[in-house]
């Protein structure tokens, strides 16, 4: 069953043509990847996806609800999250303020506060919050302010403020860019295992390692159209994707 | 990977000598040290985030990333003592990421702006004969040229200055085949001209094609530093640490 | 009399404040019509423990009447003087109940606050000298706001204010307060001793335009003008109220220049007056013909400060009132021992504002030593109704029903700079105004003085 | 957790300090009725900081203090002498006040919605001073107002002190829970990452204008006692200086740490009252210099400074 | 009728001229240094202060002369020892240290020279009135107007014009603009932009010097000047749109208009300013110009 659908989707920002009659299907609990060469489109993509960007055409259908011309907020609420090419965390935090705040938001859902409740006494948001951090290997960190996180781990927290969401749908912009390679390949780890949870996740990444490591189907865009999709081995041997991403001298 | 970083030689027409650069709190350059030599041509490659960019800025002495260790030497002058402006005006060049051309200038204000500040390099009509594109658009807004047009605009602002460093920031990202193909035919004619080069690439078999010599950065420390073809020749390393 | 009752030595003043309060109702009896009756209760800093007895002074030393605080000042501390050693009016008040070795024997001290033009500071610096200084009587401020600001908390804590420089009716009319008086004129009588002389000098047949300062000064004193004039058969052309912060004023005189009004009136004060009247002169009012007739320029409320402020060549010729002037000097003796001693101790001559804040003090002092007590209910008794002389020109009247002072005032003309004799000398006296000339009933205005016991 | 807990110490500790201020601020110079007056702006302090968290610099929450303090005095002139309807209609009035300015700026952020806010204060106060002279007495201010009243009680001297001092303990204890609740973990990630916390579902704006109501809500109160301190009503409430005023104190108190700008809020009504005395007109300049020096010496303001300290003693006595 | 119009429409721009002269400098430093100044209000005041003490010692011209290089001085002292340090700092940090200086600066200026009004003597070629009926064929009867008021729209005017000649015209002009759009790749092509960027405070502050010599005189000259023009100088900045000059100087007219032609309704007439502030910022957010500077 097909949990995001992606239907003729075309965005231009003035001439540039960043987007055009995309048509993308994500099976539920799958991991999908999305690659391309730099300025094909992916972030574009995933910007639609999450609401920053107004398509001009097209429409997004996420568990058969049309995703268009709600808000970023709107959408996380119905399960999708977020991880951003950079970091975004909040740096100023704590890593288990950081998780907590996600589990508040996800407990309370968007509008509701809770104005008197102690932080302190959510024992189980707190202990949930704990347990995510260590699914991503930050228990041991969890009093540190996020500022100080290496890049690696910055990412590895704002993995743990999305998994603290219980997401259907987790979008990950580039989740390897910046580390180093023994973390690339814990970080493979820790998706495979979230994805084995029966999540769905969709990839934009660079690293073919990684993506050949996790991915159920890939797609591959290329100035803004699919240029290919399928299962990994299909796509590798794609001499249209050769030609547009790996080079044509070295495929 | 300890082994692989070479001790700088500070008779070395340019040397970076162990630097530290920080964007705000982040540690990115985490100690990366080469050389090279006059007139050669050096690959800087690496997978996303893995330092380039923040390398080549911490070179060209840019505000940030901050540079809070090392050395940088080139020609005898510590680059790591000067601000960007005295940077450039000793010779140090760099073509950025996304050309930067300046919004609201013309084609030739963005040249003439490039030579305000002595010593120049190349007068206009040495640039016009080599970018008769640009001879074409000098009255243009520079901002509305094609995507390769801005790049050649961005290399021809690079050698209006007396230049002896030239840093390519991702010369060929976002543009159409066959318009790096003709950015390509450029920079192989820059390198005629003999001078040292530092290019930053994500295609690197691009970039290799016109490298002497490559560097690899991985999490903001060097993890290969050989000629080009080892690592053309080497899948392991370019699975490795390119992802290709 | 009062020695008997200093039993609250212990007390703090926090105490003072409540029974204060629980008494309210107990004093609130008609006992107080017979002097020796009075059931004298702590009422404010009252009674006064010690040798000395504290004056506080809260005058403007920051902000746009800063001038003016100033010059106050100098007249309070050499009125403190002359209290405690003699001198100037001291010598020449009549009646004189005054010692010269202090009030009640006790030496006059003074701590001084800064009301920054700004009726809120003014307010907590009072405080300030009423509860932490303990002052028996204070006085001062060059503005209505401020001065009533002042008033309404001076019958609260039950601390007499003597006002300095408030010219709006509102301050002896709605907003009268038992613990307050004024020395100063008001706008109502600047509109009815200005008038007449108005009509002398540019004729029956003239229509006004005024500008107003939007504020409750502004608006009696355009009330009180416009009535007056019309009496005068002149017609009001139509007025603009000016927001109080206004600087430059040109956009207000732009419909002056097109309707047909021949005197352009400015209901402006201190640093509005500064400004409109320069930009009426830049615009070239003084030399404009309108209806056949030189266009005429007048500011009913006129101080040698302010107009210093407004500029020697800007002021030439233009009719305004004033309380007093220091030329007066040769006039009374009065004037003239202020003055000299003034002049003697701060080497230039004093201004209206000076005059105005040395008498309340010397007043306020003198009431204390006929009334015998520093009980602020039979001190105020004192001051009721009293007449007296040797102030300034002429008998002056604290009216009982208002505490309105009723005196002498003057009309006067801007000089131009060839009649000039020294740097103090801008304002020609056009005419000296009785006092019954500009008397008026108590029922002009609304508003009730209270208790005089505060609540 | 038992009862004591470090946030009961906190809250008795503070409660005791208010409390017995008047006992001992006399012996540093302070006097009674000063010492009412720093509770009430401490009480608006500790509200605007409320604000301050979420990183949104208003330079109009003056609006908010006067519009109440208005109704305040028009209730007590017009209505009754008793302060429960006047509070509550001033708190409420000021209310929809923010309610309706916190939707129209808050769109906005960095110096937009300071210019924003600064302009709509403005407007309140130019506009109380001009078109709705008649009702708040113009320039004069709101005077004549009868002496407050609580159950028949009046309310002046110690009674007014100790009302104030009452709603600041509750307001720094509620401030306290607030800030240490989940949707004060809200507004700390408001001002990190508002992108952030939109991607973890939450409505932003919706929080945002919550916290701005709510430390209006604080400046209400506060205006509301500075009525019924002072039966008066003077058009500085609503002015800018008096916003300008808040963000001084603030930031010299030290801006987020709810302690700071309560501090920052005594400091300056001491320094204006009391150090004015030695310094006489030049205070402002002399406070002036200090505001800058702490800006950009000491961004973090007094608190900061002694955590500094604090650090530097344990250093220096773990060596 | 047709008077009063022109009359308004005359002193609308007359208005609009004074808040030309302040919010250029401020709107051109904002644009080009990022920086948000609450000082420039004060500086402003500085700029009449040592007008009115110049002019009344050595005569006007030598006010016109001394005082728009000493408030450049100034600029340049104060932009190289306070603000220098505020440029990677926020908005708001830069806005206390600068209204910390204002404080400092009104101040100062109320210790030495107290509170009260100097007044400011017009030099005499600027006095008295131009008669408008003599030139203007559609007016009829008398109608005048002060000479100043037109000296300083023509001052205004040509200060404008000589910014943007300056800017458009010249190689500083051409630095600074493209310093505007991106100060780092100038520093990369071997511009001490900083050095240009300090040149470009000391102009701001000496436009405010300038509009100091030429406002002083209708404004008067007290130190809460100021502060008092503080408030609507960024009102006008941020309606024409942080960082724009055509911006700036349609919104000072835009206010200028708002408040001549308000000027019977004495209510609205005070909040007009605020009112279309608030109108404009709601639906533009980014002001009428947007925020893009000077070379849109």
């Amino acid at each position: 069953m097909a949990i995001l659908v992606v239907n003729n989707i075309s965005k231009h920002f003035g001439g540039l043509q960043a987007l055009f009659k995309v048509n993308i299907s994500v099976e539920a609990g799958t991991t999908h990847s999305l690659i391309g060469p730099n300025g094909a489109g992916k972030s574009t993509l995933l910007n639609v996806l999450t609401g920053q960007i107004e398509p001009n055409e097209g429409s997004v259908v996420f568990k058969d609800r049309p995703l268009l011309n709600i808000t970023p907020h709107k959408i996380n609420q119905l399960g999708i999250a977020r991880v951003f090419q950079t970091p975004a965390i909040f740096p100023e935090m704590v890593l288990l303020e950081n998780v907590m705040a996600a589990v508040f938001a996800s407990r309370d859902g968007a509008y509701k506060f809770n104005l008197l409740e102690s932080r302190r006494h959510a024992q189980s948001v707190a202990n949930f919050a704990i347990e995510i951090l260590e699914q991503v290997g930050l228990q041991h960190k969890i009093r540190s302010e996020a500022r100080f996180l290496s890049r690696g781990d910055k990412r590895r927290l704002e993995l743990a403020i999305c998994l603290a969401h219980k997401p259907s749908l987790l979008l990950l912009d580039e989740p390897t860019a910046g580390m180093a390679r023994h973390e690339t390949e814990s970080t493979i780890e820790l998706l495979r295992s979230i994805s084995k949870k029966n999540m769905t996740i969709v990839i934009v990444e660079h690293d073919m390692n990684v993506v050949f490591a996790l991915s159920d189907t890939i797609t591959v865009l290329s100035q803004g159209q699919v240029i290919a999709e399928g299962i990994p081995d299909h796509v590798r041997g794609n001499p249209a994707v050769i030609e547009a991403y790996l080079g044509k001298e070295h495929a | 990977m300890s082994e692989m970083i070479q001790k700088p030689d500070s008779n070395a027409f340019f040397s970076v000598q162990d630097i530290h650069s920080y964007y705000g709190e982040s540690y990115i350059v985490q100690g990366v040290s080469f050389e090279i030599a006059e007139r050669e041509i050096v690959a800087l490659l690496g997978r996303n985030g893995a330092g380039k960019t923040s390398t080549l800025r911490t070179i060209a002495r840019a505000h940030e990333p901050f540079l809070k260790k090392g050395k940088i030497v080139l020609n005898g002058m510590p680059l790591h003592q000067l601000e960007a402006h005295q940077a450039a005006q000793i010779g140090v060049q760099l073509v950025p990421e996304d050309r930067r051309i300046i919004g609201g200038a013309t084609v030739e204000e963005n040249l003439i702006l490039a030579q305000i500040a002595k010593p120049i390099g190349w007068s206009f009509e040495q640039i016009y004969e080599h970018f008769p594109r640009l001879a074409e658009r000098r009255k243009q807004q520079a901002t509305t040229l094609s995507g390769g047009e801005q790049q050649m605009l961005a290399v021809a602002r690079a050698l209006a200055r007396d230049l002896k460093l030239l840093l390519l920031d991702e010369p060929y990202e976002g543009l159409a085949p066959i318009i790096v193909r003709e950015i390509e035919r450029i920079l192989l004619e820059v390198k005629k001209l003999g001078i040292t080069t530092i290019i930053v690439e994500q295609n690197a078999v691009a970039a290799l094609k016109l490298a002497d010599r490559a560097i690899i950065l991985d999490t903001g420390l060097v993890a290969f530093d050989g000629s080009a073809q080892e690592v053309l020749d080497n899948k392991e390393l370019r699975e490795e640490y390119l992802a290709i | 009399m009062s020695k008997k009752h200093d039993k609250s030595k212990g007390l703090t003043r926090r105490d003072v404040l409540k029974i204060s309060a629980a008494s309210a109702v107990a004093a609130s009896t008609p006992m107080f019509f017979v002097k020796d009756a009075w059931a004298q209760k702590a009422i404010g800093n009252f009674p006064v423990n010690g040798p000395t007895v504290t004056y506080g002074f809260n005058v403007p030393l920051t902000s746009i009447y800063a001038d003016e605080g100033e010059d106050e000042l100098r007249a309070y501390k050499l009125a403190v003087k002359h209290l405690n050693n003699g001198g100037g009016m001291v010598e020449t008040l009549q009646p004189n109940a005054l010692k010269r070795n202090g009030v009640l024997g006790k030496k006059v001290e003074y701590v001084v606050g800064d009301t920054q033009t700004n009726p809120d500071a003014a307010r907590t610096s009072a405080r300030r000298m009423i509860e932490r200084d303990k002052v028996i009587m204070f006085s001062g401020g060059s503005s209505s706001a401020i001065a009533i600001a002042q008033q309404y908390l001076a019958q609260e804590l039950g601390v007499i204010f003597m006002c300095g420089l408030t010219h709006s009716n509102d301050t002896t009319g709605k907003d009268k307060r038992r613990y307050g008086f004024r020395h100063f004129f008001n706008a109502y009588m600047t509109g009815k001793a200005l008038a007449p002389i108005l009509s002398k000098e540019y004729g029956k047949d003239r229509r006004a335009f005024h500008l107003t300062a939007d504020y409750t000064w502004g608006h009696t004193q355009y009330q009180s003008m416009k009535d007056f004039t019309e009496k005068e058969g002149w017609t009001t052309v139509d007025n603009i109220m000016t927001p109080v912060k206004t600087t430059d004023f040109s956009q207000f005189l732009t419909p002056i220049l097109n309707s047909d009004a021949d005197v352009l009136i400015l209901n402006h004060y201190g640093k509005n007056m500064n400004n409109s009247l320069t930009n009426a002169v830049e615009f070239g009012f003084k030399e404009m013909q309108k209806n056949g007739k030189n266009m005429e320029i007048v500011v009913p409320l006129y101080s040698r400060l302010m107009a210093k402020g407004a500029g020697q060549k800007n002021i030439e010729g233009v009719l305004g009132t004033t309380a007093w002037n220091w030329t007066q000097k040769d006039d009374d003796p009065g004037s003239k021992a202020f003055v000299e001693t003034f002049e003697k101790e701060y080497g230039f001559p004093p201004s209206q504002a000076a005059q105005t804040c040395y008498v309340q003090t010397i007043i306020y002092s003198d009431a204390v030593e006929r009334a015998g007590t520093f009980y602020p209910p039979a001190v105020i008794k004192a001051l009721e109704g009293h007449e007296f002389a040797g102030t300034g020109p002429g008998k002056t009247l604290y009216r009982a029903e208002d505490h309105q002072c009723f005196k002498d005032m003057l009309v006067v003309k801007g000089k131009s700079p060839s009649q000039l004799k020294g740097k103090y000398d801008l304002l020609e006296i056009v005419s000296k105004v009785k006092r019954e000339d500009t008397v008026y009933p108590v029922d002009t205005f609304p508003g009730e003085l209270g208790p005089y016991e505060p609540a | 957790m038992g009862i004591i807990n470090r946030g009961t110490i906190h809250l008795t500790v503070f409660a005791l300090i208010v409390l017995t201020f008047p006992f001992w601020f006399e012996y540093t110079g302070g006097y009674a009725g000063l010492d009412t007056k720093i509770i009430i702006w401490a009480i608006f302090a500790l509200g605007f900081d409320l604000l301050l968290i979420t990183g949104y610099l208003s330079f109009g929450h003056a609006a908010f203090f006067g519009i109440s303090a208005y109704a305040t005095g028009l209730m007590l002139l017009h209505y009754s002498s008793n302060i429960i309807e006047a509070m509550i209609v001033g708190v409420v009035v000021s209310t929809i006040a923010a309610v309706i300015i916190g939707f129209l700026t808050l769109r906005r952020t960095g110096i937009y919605f300071s210019v924003l806010t600064l302009a709509f204060g403005e407007m309140f106060h130019t506009a109380a001073v001009s078109i709705f002279s008649g009702l708040t007495g113009g320039e004069n201010g709101l005077t004549g107002l009868p002496t407050p009243t609580l159950f028949g009680e009046k309310m002046q001297g110690s009674n007014v002190f100790y009302l104030c001092a009452i709603f600041l303990i509750i307001g720094f204890y509620l401030a306290r829970r607030i800030t240490r609740s989940p949707f004060g973990l809200m507004l700390k990630s408001l001002k990190s990452n508002q992108t952030r916390l939109e991607y973890i579902g939450i409505n932003v704006q919706f929080y945002k204008n919550s916290a701005f109501v709510l430390s209006s809500i604080y400046a209400a109160v506060a205006g509301s006692l500075m009525v019924i301190y002072e039966p008066y009503v003077a058009t500085e409430f609503l002015e800018w200086k008096t916003s300008g005023t808040l963000v001084i104190m603030s930031v010299m108190g030290g801006v987020g740490t709810l302690f700071g700008p309560m501090i920052g809020a005594a400091f300056m009504l001491y320094f204006e009252n009391v150090a004015s005395v030695f310094l006489e007109e030049q205070w402002l300049l002399a406070l002036g210099i200090m505001f800058m020096a702490i800006v950009v010496y000491l961004p973090g303001g007094f608190v900061d400074g002694y955590k500094r300290m604090m650090r530097h003693w344990v250093k220096k006595n773990q060596a | 009728m047709v008077n009063q119009i022109f009359l308004q429409i005359v002193t609308g721009l007359q208005l609009g001229a004074i808040y030309v002269l302040i919010a250029l400098g401020l709107t051109l430093i904002f644009g080009t240094l990022g920086v948000v100044n609450f000082t420039h209000g004060a500086l402003f005041m500085l700029g009449a202060f040592s007008a009115v003490i110049i002019s009344g010692n050595y005569g006007f011209v030598a006010a016109i002369i001394i005082v728009p290089p000493f408030l450049f001085f100034f600029g340049v002292l104060m932009e190289r020892f306070i603000v220098r340090f505020f440029y990677d700092r926020p908005h708001t940090d830069q806005i206390l240290v600068t209204f910390g200086f204002a404080i400092v600066i009104q101040e100062t200026l109320k210790w030495i020279f107290g509170s009260n009004n100097i007044p400011f003597k017009m030099p005499a070629w600027g006095r008295g009135i131009l008669k408008l009926h003599e030139y203007v064929p559609f007016l009829d009867g008398f109608v005048a107007y002060p000479k100043w008021r037109f000296i300083l729209i023509t001052v205004s005017f040509f200060t404008v014009i000589a910014l943007f000649a300056l800017l458009q015209f010249t190689r500083f002009g051409m630095v600074i603009r493209a310093g505007m759009n991106d100060s780092e790749i100038l520093s990369f092509l071997g511009i001490n932009i900083t050095r240009r960027f300090t040149l470009v405070f000391g102009l701001g502050s000496m436009i405010a010097g300038l509009a100091g010599v030429f406002a002083g005189p209708v404004t008067n000259v007290d130190p809460g000047l100021g502060m008092f023009y503080l408030v609507p100088s960024f009102l006008v900045v941020v309606i024409g749109g942080m960082g724009s000059l055509p911006g700036a100087v349609l919104a000072s007219f835009l206010l200028g208009m708002a408040q001549s032609f308000t000027v019977s309704f004495a209510g609205l007439q005070a909040i007009v300013v605020y009112i279309v502030a608030v109108v404009v910022l709601l639906f533009m957010p980014r002001g009428l110009l947007g925020k893009k500077g000077v070379l849109d």
